[in-house]
């Protein structure tokens, strides 16, 4: 093991799968830029050369259709778009095509493409550079939709995303791609999609999560474990499909669940989560089924208000603690300097 | 004529067939049992026949929503083609897709799906795997006037042009999309190969009623692409006898003139060949023709029908 | 009182309001044609003109930001497509412009545009003529949408989203268009939007549905009060924003709930409002909710695989006398000769 | 020098205003108060100088990512801009959009958002209800050369077309989508305006850093959608100083040549015209000019933030 950081991690994915299959090219904007997309695409070009790395127009959808094309035609495209909210004017394409190919043509050509989408978040992204669609993909049967957490996750699901056969949406959430983890040496190491992971065993409730917000779950359950609060954390990994037998499974020995979701609320993966394990659940659970996700209102820009939009650890005590009637005190639980940033080394703009 | 023929005789019979396959879904589409939507390319057969000389089924080539003409004379099988109609198990798509949504890989026909211009990105995707893959063929995107009117349309041309990929583009100008003519949707005057044009490709125009001018723009055209691995687009005049979905006529409705009509029927491309070659070993092949369609029909009507608790495994692929 | 159709009271409502103002004009594929729509907007073009009333380029994205500029230029635009499929070509121009704009230019600039996407199904319309986005739609902050169910809402909820000050999403399953009811002689008659109305009222369960499946929804509910199960039946009529209050209410009352969905069930209007009613109602209910809406699988263009992937009244029977642990007969109730048309005068293809 | 030397200090003025109000805000982006992206018109400030004088509060205007300087030359407050740019409850939308999101609908602002061509067609639909409207005014597209690569910029040009609207596009070129230079993503030798042109819209093409060439094909351009009713495509070559987002220099980072930079500022069109003018009065107009800046940046310093409670009110526009 060495540790490396989200963005790097990502950077060896794309890296081996070029390397060890030439069928797979790797295109967007800003794919051979000096930034190189958060530094994810770094060095690509010069290793692969340009006819499998290359930047492009600024055409969406007509490019998110040419990945069909090359996909059935024997590529596996690997698509970038800086901010999920850019790929709006895609859905055509995803959509129309990508998701239904293999179903409407009755299982005689599917379209292995990724597509790599980063949510934004922090500086004042605001209304256009903030979205977070995940119940958008995952709400379209064909799509698999992947939102690694971890530095390894994002390896071994990149890889295994590039080589699915079917079209997966993946999702960075932007405050990860710092984050510093473990990731096995092994070159070509994979991370199954369609399973969720154990980050943490406990007891007393399940904490489903994605994303960033598997983050704050971690010091969220610190805080409720030295109150006397055992949490077991579930990190989806893919919102689609979903690991459900990982889930109930939980549930059915915490007997308590909360779902958190880096989306605005309505018609979410939450709600999702919570509806089915009440249904499945009812004569299980011992409280109310919970969620913490966005409100129904898009992202402010100001930093005066992005504070309260996101929700953080804090919440999550304070929900937690409710549940079993608690009262726990976090006004000075991990407070940092400024609320808009995941940390010193985001200096802005994006 | 400048068209041998031996050839033009070709071109006349792939004509004829897409016309009777079509005739023969019409006829019996009242019967209530091929349900789903059908766009027939009755009158538009020239075109496809025509391209058919120039290619083989290692070519690529997608569609749209009037496809039928094209699957066919990419050498797609006739049986599937039905039976997919009658929403069969044995059907190009398994029944899952109908009429709307074809593909024969073993031909080449790549797919041709039913939203508006929504093949064009992918025929030129198609286009870039040839040019990475480093292969020996061409991919062909057929296309409507009226989807030329989706920006996704201008887009793919537009990286077709950057990367110089090697795609045809036959545009099918029948006049009309659905129910609007040409001049509620594009500005007058203004010709869609010159569009394409300036869009930076290549470009030409044809009259699609006329199957010497056919036939010497579409060879140009393909030599084209294959000699300069280049794209080119070309545009076609054409026209549709019958309504825009489904198997009647629809002059009567109001939105064109019976007189237009008749000028097309007129000059109907099929009538002509046929006159002109005056061939009676032509009755011969025109029979094993229709033997064939009637046996596709009945293929298709005597098929097994698909089962539903198939379907959700066609909502992934599996690994292999 | 009269009777008309769905269709005509479509019409209707467009001749009114553009009668009424002169800022309301209609625009989309076929809006002129001699079919009119499915004969919603016949006449139009005659009664008000060329300028107010035309087809258009078959550019679904950019007649969006049209109709969003228009809108804030002064108009209120009526927009059609003939099917919601077509619709995701502007998805970009919907979230990013239109749902968005009230709220990113802080509340100085709104958009009030109405945009008509109809629901297809039936005679193999198949996988891209079929699609039920209404989930897609709500889970947007700043759209409203709505779902009538009888002619009476399609008209007055018609009126209402024309003249409301947002964006709102009408969505007309293809279903309805031929439905007769009872609609007021009342001219400009007006339905509120984010009401929902209780069709009948029962006490043993809580149906929550939707546009056509509040059809099946009353077929079942005949049978089930034979079979001494009283059935509350709620109409949502919008979809967003919900209107909470008359579904707490009924829950409260009925202490059961059912919801029926006419999308795919993933992330759908049907599970988050199990999900809220789960979260808010964990005392109150006694038995788990359901939900029945299609599977998370596209949907097939056979006659033979389309019978079974649609739900009806025989379904929810099924599944409301599983809640109360009784078994009902289904056998010979509501059998028609064809599944894929909702009557004789469906003769497709559309 | 064919403009009026009265004229010409407007520009100039216009232009400083702008130059100066972006270099306040690059000064002072380290403070990290300004906490949103900012995409600054450094190098691009001729282009809307000269526009602001052939337009008045009664015409329309949308814009981009890159929009401050159009806002400006429109007549936008610099204090509702900057306290916007502070996230403050006194900017131009409350603190909601930030630099990206900029309206000021009494000087006929009408938005500017950062989807790349996403206000394309809203200016267009500007245009729209301008002629149902019967109105006398024209609506003003601000676009870079990177949004004509989107679908919708066809769309909506197409549109623009078929019904006449009264819309001028005004697309600054400055070779740069982000780090992208214009010939990997259109292809070489293809001028955009031709392209508008061949679309269907009347089009011309100006020197963004020469001010004659500016004033007169921009008044010609004005003119022609005014006295026709009819869109009108303009093309101006300009170039920016910085970075593409953020207060920065670039040129070290390898996506552009040090070379290109400064062959630009040497033709810089603000230290031309000044030199031109050479009027000892314009010291101090400008400094009238730096303490509204001033002013400006105090203002919004100083203004409230906004409340949280309050926003949930912006998501839906009440009935009234
Ligand atoms: C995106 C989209 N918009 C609208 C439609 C409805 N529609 C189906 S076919 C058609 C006409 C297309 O005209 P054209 O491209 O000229 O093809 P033709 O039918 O004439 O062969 C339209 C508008 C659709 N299928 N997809
Ligand atoms: C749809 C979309 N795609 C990508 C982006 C990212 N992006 C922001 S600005 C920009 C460059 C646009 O270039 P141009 O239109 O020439 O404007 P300029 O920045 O040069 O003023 C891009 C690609 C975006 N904002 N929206
Ligand atoms: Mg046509
Ligand atoms: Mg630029």
């Amino acid at each position: 093991m060495r540790e490396l950081t989200f963005s790097k991690a990502i950077n060896e994915a794309l890296e081996t799968a070029m390397r060890i299959d030439d069928s797979v090219i790797k295109y967007g904007l800003g794919v051979t830029d000096p930034l190189g997309v958060f530094n994810t695409t770094l060095d690509l070009e010069e290793k692969f050369g340009k006819d499998r790395v290359f930047d492009m127009p600024t055409s969406e959808n007509a490019m998110t259709g040419v990945a069909v094309g090359a996909s059935i035609g024997g590529l596996k495209p690997v698509m970038t778009h800086q901010r999920l909210d850019f790929f709006l004017l895609a859905m055509d394409q995803l959509v129309n095509n990508a998701a239904k190919w293999n179903f409407m043509f009755g299982g005689n050509s599917s379209v292995p493409i990724t597509i790599r989408l980063i949510i934004g978040r922090g500086w004042g992204q605001g209304p256009t550079h903030a979205q977070s669609l995940q119940a958008w993909f995952a709400h379209i049967p064909g799509l698999k939709v992947v939102m690694p957490t971890t530095p390894q996750d994002a390896k071994g699901l990149l890889l295994e995303s590039i080589f699915d056969p079917n079209p997966v949406i993946f999702l960075e959430h932007r405050w990860l791609h710092n984050m510093v983890g473990d990731v096995p040496e092994d070159d070509d190491f994979r991370v199954a999609i369609g399973k969720c992971e154990i980050l943490k065993s406990g007891n007393d409730v399940t904490i489903v999560s994605m994303s960033y917000m598997s983050i704050e779950a971690i010091h969220a359950a610190e805080k409720l474990t030295e109150n006397g609060i055992s949490c077991e954390i579930i990190d989806l990994k893919t919102v689609s499909p979903v690991d459900w037998e990982t889930i109930y499974e939980s549930v059915e020995k915490t007997k308590r669940i909360i779902v958190l979701d880096t989306s605005s609320e309505f018609a979410s993966i939450a709600s999702d989560i919570v509806a089915k394990v009440s249904t499945k659940f009812f004569n299980v659970l011992k409280s109310a089924p919970q969620i913490i996700a966005l409100p129904d209102v898009h992202s402010p820009t100001s930093y005066h208000l992005s504070g309260n939009y996101y929700k953080d650890a804090k919440d999550i005590v304070v929900e937690i603690a409710n549940m079993f009637d608690k009262n726990i005190d976090v006004s000075d639980f991990m407070t940092k300097e400024h609320h808009d940033i995941p940390g010193d080394w985001f200096k802005g703009p994006f | 004529m400048k068209i041998d023929k031996e050839i033009l005789k070709k071109i006349y019979l792939t004509a004829f067939k897409i016309r009777k396959v079509e005739e023969e879904i019409a006829d019996r589409y009242k019967e209530q049992e091929m349900r789903c939507p059908v766009h027939l390319s009755i009158g538009q057969e020239l075109v496809p026949a025509v391209y058919s000389m120039f290619v083989t089924e290692n070519d690529y080539a997608v569609s749209t929503h009037r496809a039928h003409a094209h699957y066919l004379s990419k050498g797609g099988s006739i049986n599937k083609m039905i039976a997919e109609i009658y929403g069969k198990e044995t059907g190009c798509s398994k029944g899952l897709g109908g009429s709307m949504h074809l593909i024969d890989e073993e031909v080449g026909f790549m797919g041709s799906t039913a939203i508006v211009g929504g093949t064009i990105p992918v025929g030129t995707g198609l286009g870039l795997s040839i040019k990475i893959k480093q292969e020996n063929k061409i991919s062909t995107v057929f296309l409507g006037d009226g989807s030329t009117e989706e920006g996704v349309f201008y887009e793919s041309l537009n990286f077709a042009a950057v990367k110089d990929l090697p795609v045809l583009y036959i545009c099918e100008n029948n006049m009309y999309s659905v129910y609007s003519n040409l001049e509620v949707r594009q500005p007058k005057n203004r010709k869609i190969y010159k569009l394409a044009e300036s869009i930076g490709i290549k470009s030409s125009h044809a009259n699609g009623y006329d199957v010497e001018d056919c036939y010497m723009k579409l060879e140009e055209a393909i030599n084209y692409v294959k000699e300069n691995k280049k794209p080119f687009f070309i545009e076609l005049d054409t026209y549709r006898y019958r309504e825009h979905c489904g198997p009647n006529y629809d002059n009567h409705i109001g939105y064109r003139e019976e007189q237009e009509y008749k000028k097309h029927l007129e000059k109907d491309p099929l009538n002509i060949m046929k006159e002109y070659l005056s061939d009676e070993s032509l009755d011969i092949e025109e029979k094993k023709i229709l033997e064939k369609i009637d046996d596709a029909f009945t293929f298709a009507k005597e098929s097994q029908i698909p089962k539903y608790e198939n379907i959700e495994k066609y909502i992934y692929k599996e690994k292999n």
